[in-house]
């Protein structure tokens, strides 16, 4: 990653979606369903973007999203899906079963090495498990060696440096400091060891109060910062908002009816349609649907209630 | 609701009991995300027998978390409610690289004779007949820990519409996920340089197994009061152990049950079930 | 390290010390003149503890007194004095020109990259930097390398796990839980990388005024919590103290003048003299000192003034 | 106190003046603990030419900060006021360690004529005649960073009690503790595998210099109005190169003295100076 000083990084989706080009390798931020950074990708997804490589931890609706619109070629990912909630992630199945993308599933601790490899500026680190999996086999680039100092057999996994960060955290200022709340995931590694940085934060505040937030990211690694409130939306970003079940319900049900119908009753509606993440806002319901999705704050029965009905189907 | 007023418990609750059981005090213990009955199995034992496991959640890290529900995913704050503090993901690995990850419980779509699971594709990896999810930290965790527990609710097998058996635990794995005690090509965890000692116990809606400790093959220890050693046989491919003794399982008692129905209001941890198992019920 | 769960881990300095054991590897935590953990080794040294290998980054007054009463073997740290406040560490000199104690001279890259070694369990880290330079003369036990993802040379440094790291922190809770504010120096890679970690604080609280002080260090990786208030004198610790420059003066006048002097007129009076840390406390002045460094806190004019006189020498 | 009324400049302030002119705007600048006279030239830069320079500190790792005094500690929190934020030790030398770090700067009580630098010892590193303090993190950067600037208010070499010159600028260095553009045995840093592209500037209370880019060798370009080439060959034991056209260094500005005075109310940088270089003035 390169050293980046302006004093104003503030971009509009679109401007920062096109840092990310064609081919390029994506490291999306968050995890399972919890602030990832769902409007920059549906503005990737608007955009048409192609032949992405995506790598990171345990994914949801997310790379699942980027799989039905045929953006990524490469999936490095450790999970996809939707735990006991849904179940399996049929774009993702599809693209993976159809050959349309390729599957190189990673596995976590292996890409946080890959990724410090990358941060430490050094063009690998050992692993000592991995092996006698068969992920050595998806994996043609991790090399074997005979440990120098132990006489062990120890994997060698090459430094992986991202093109793109695509994240969605909670605060920033103008200038790129962010303040991410945990679970942070992978985000803080693939902010290091990436080549550009851009981040959707819930609110762009000023340096003077993001100081006393006390932040963990500096502006320098940060090259844009859109203000995109409910920017995870369907997914959770605390302590804003739970995440989206009824609307996670629908897009499922939606994904399992197979391609056309999720094109025709999702992406049309959802991505395609909304000339603006405003305009989305108020087609997944508006007001009163995000004063829902914050009732989390409202005590444990409120919160309980928003994981109830509508009930998940189990795939 | 109290302990006084609870007369059965259900099959769910029984085998989130034996999971617990393989627990032992002082661990520092960890489920992976997506897995309420690992998760309800330590929130019991850290309140039982083992108060003093080091319970680390699921996926949001969360140290010893109390969370007023389970929700159906992993990353959501309700889970790290009453945790002091929350460690990083790379703590989580390297802790468990370093050797100092007492337990952790893995499952898998497919489970051979030596523990080896699959949780990344059927058929051809490269283009895979069913894509499953992934193995999340599982790969990296199965190497390192020190002991396993194996845990599934889909032990029985079913019937596909083709009228073949669909089998669980498998003579042949499709993709070795996580290793178990012998690699494909029979090589063995201490020669592969790994430090966990593998796993040790299975708990599935069958029946409680461990491995036999010279082949390193299945064997079954404890039945349910509802299932035969027949059943076992039946629904695994392959040929398991039967111990000289296999004893019935022991039943948690109402104080337990109690608890696991205070854990999960949302019975988050039934989805996991087929509903012939939901049914299953047990008095105490 | 193992994992530490019993509930109450307070100690007396005097137990808290003697964990560690003739000969074991430490790890001092803090650094220069900031927050090391003065209290805990002046019980190392009055418990007379022998032939330890201490390890680190840039220290000054914690190293240099452990030199003076031959506690340490081997010094493998990156820096031991005392910047341009007062320059050269007179017993440091003194132990390394004797030949008393065996320079291991290491540099702050290479021991985090051996401390994250230990930290992620495996037996090296590669490093790029240190080649050309006469810290491979210093430590045979590092290898080079050709990679074999680039072929260029590379150094492999080995995994470094000390025995015991010892740290002064401003708060804990009595199961261990830590809050460490930075500069958080090496003390992070010190706790995960150590066999054991003995902690002094400035203020032990209840677990929950720790969680709202959100504490960086969980319970299980600390053995043993002393409270010590002013334990880092005459090194700072804010946001309690700042430094005191006047006993440093003399601690350093004290050790230029030589040994015997030091022995007579520092070690005599301030470690083997007083019974008790309180005691020590009233010997280096008392609640009028101590207010003295607390004010810092008064503006900036005050905080000044605790720089100025009296004037430091320079070595 | 105001530009205005600043009508000389001390030597001590042309040389920190000197130094900031080495950094670039926009690039990432660190400097070691203990080197006030590298910190002034930072927070100079930062206020003059290079207001999008990133200020890492010393050992605070505070990111652009605003102190108001320099203490003769670096640890100390008045470093960190006015930062947004801090970054740790490990990300500071994870950075150089990536190239991303544009500058540093590094010193040495002996310096050869490659701009190898010791700190470590003077005599046999194992029993030293002197130990030095320590490289801290200057050998991993001078190996990563992508240029450096070497300092000094050393240059001038004293006469000992037994007559012999004492040389800062040395023939023969007893220990690389951070490598320059030649190692020991002749090696250039691309054939060590070293990403940085080493010392191209070195600022000293005799003169500004430089490499010669063919054999990288020291190279004078620029004097102080008070020194001649002279005192820079009596005071340096090897032969250096002399530029071609050796210039007299550019004075700063009263503002720029304005601005050296206001960020070190305690003069703590002139700790570093000999009381005969702390004497010189130039009018401005």
């Amino acid at each position: 990653m390169a050293v980046f000083t302006s004093e104003n990084k503030r971009m509009s989706l679109a401007e920062a979606a096109s840092i990310v080009q064609d081919g390029m390798t994506i490291a999306i931020g968050g995890g399972l369903s919890w602030r990832e950074p769902m409007a920059l990708l549906r503005e990737l997804v608007r955009q048409g973007r192609r032949n992405l490589h995506a790598v990171g931890t345990a994914h949801g609706v997310d790379v699942d999203l980027l799989c039905s619109a045929g953006v990524i070629d490469i999936i490095e990912e450790s999970y996809v899906g939707f735990e006991q909630d849904f179940g399996m992630a049929p774009n993702f199945r599809r693209a993976c079963e159809s050959g349309r993308v390729q599957v190189h599933d990673t596995c976590c601790h292996t890409i946080i090495q890959q990724l410090r490899a990358a941060e430490y500026g050094v063009p690998f680190l050992p692993v000592r498990s991995v092996q006698g999996t068969d992920f050595l086999r998806l994996h043609p680039e991790y090399k074997t060696m005979t440990c120098p100092f132990t006489d062990l057999p120890l994997v060698l996994v090459p430094a992986l440096a991202p093109d793109v960060a695509i994240i969605h955290v909670q605060y920033g200022d103008a200038q790129g400091n962010l303040k991410i709340l945990p679970p942070l995931v992978a985000d803080l590694f693939f902010i290091r060891a990436s080549k550009h940085v851009i981040a959707s934060v819930e609110k762009i505040v000023s340096t003077d109060e993001l100081r006393s937030m006390e932040p963990n990211v500096p502006y320098f690694w940060v090259e844009s910062v859109v203000e995109a409130p409910y920017g995870a939306h369907p997914t959770s970003c605390y302590p804003f908002y739970a995440y989206d079940r009824s609307h996670l319900t629908s897009y499922y049900h939606a994904a399992q009816a197979g391609p056309d119908t999720f094109r025709n009753e999702y992406l049309a509606q959802y991505v395609f349609g909304p000339a603006s993440h405003g305009e989305y806002l108020s087609l997944i319901g508006g007001s009163a649907k995000l004063q829902k999705l914050e009732s989390w704050k409202d005590g444990d029965d409120a919160w309980r209630a928003l994981f109830t009905a509508p009930e998940g189907a189990i795939a | 609701m109290n302990a006084e007023q609870i007369t059965y418990a259900t099959l769910t609750e029984v085998m989130i009991y034996q999971a617990a059981r393989t627990i032992q005090d002082g661990e520092l213990v960890f489920h992976g995300y997506g897995s309420p009955v690992p998760t309800l199995a330590m929130l019991l034992a850290k309140r039982t027998h083992a108060s003093h496991m080091v319970h680390v959640e699921g996926a949001t890290y969360g140290i010893n978390p109390d969370p007023p529900f389970l929700p159906p995913t992993s990353n959501d704050w309700s889970l790290e409610q009453g945790s002091v503090m929350a460690i990083g993901i790379s703590d989580l690995f390297d802790i468990a690289a370093r050797g100092d990850m007492g337990r952790m419980f893995l499952s898998g779509v497919q489970v051979d004779r030596h523990g080896n699971l699959n949780v990344t594709a059927i058929g051809d990896p490269d283009i895979p007949r069913v894509k499953l999810p992934g193995s999340g930290g599982g790969c990296n965790l199965s190497g390192d820990v020190q002991h396993i527990t194996i845990w599934t609710t889909g032990h029985r097998a079913l019937t596909n519409k083709a009228g073949k058996r669909q089998f669980r635990f498998v003579k042949h794995i499709d993709f070795i996920s996580s290793i178990g005690h012998v690699s494909r090509d029979g090589i063995s965890r201490q020669a592969l340089g790994l430090r966990g000692g593998g796993p040790d116990w299975v708990v599935t809606e069958l029946g409680v197994f461990d491995f036999d400790p010279v082949t390193h093959v299945l064997r079954l220890r404890a039945l349910y009061p509802d299932t035969s050693v027949q059943d076992v046989l039946d629904n695994t491919e392959f040929e398991p152990v039967i111990a000289s003794e296999v004893s019935i399982v022991p039943l948690p008692t109402p104080e337990h049950v109690a608890l696991i129905r205070r854990f999960d209001p949302l019975r988050t941890h039934q989805r996991e079930f087929k509903s012939t198992d939901l049914s299953r019920c047990f008095d105490l």
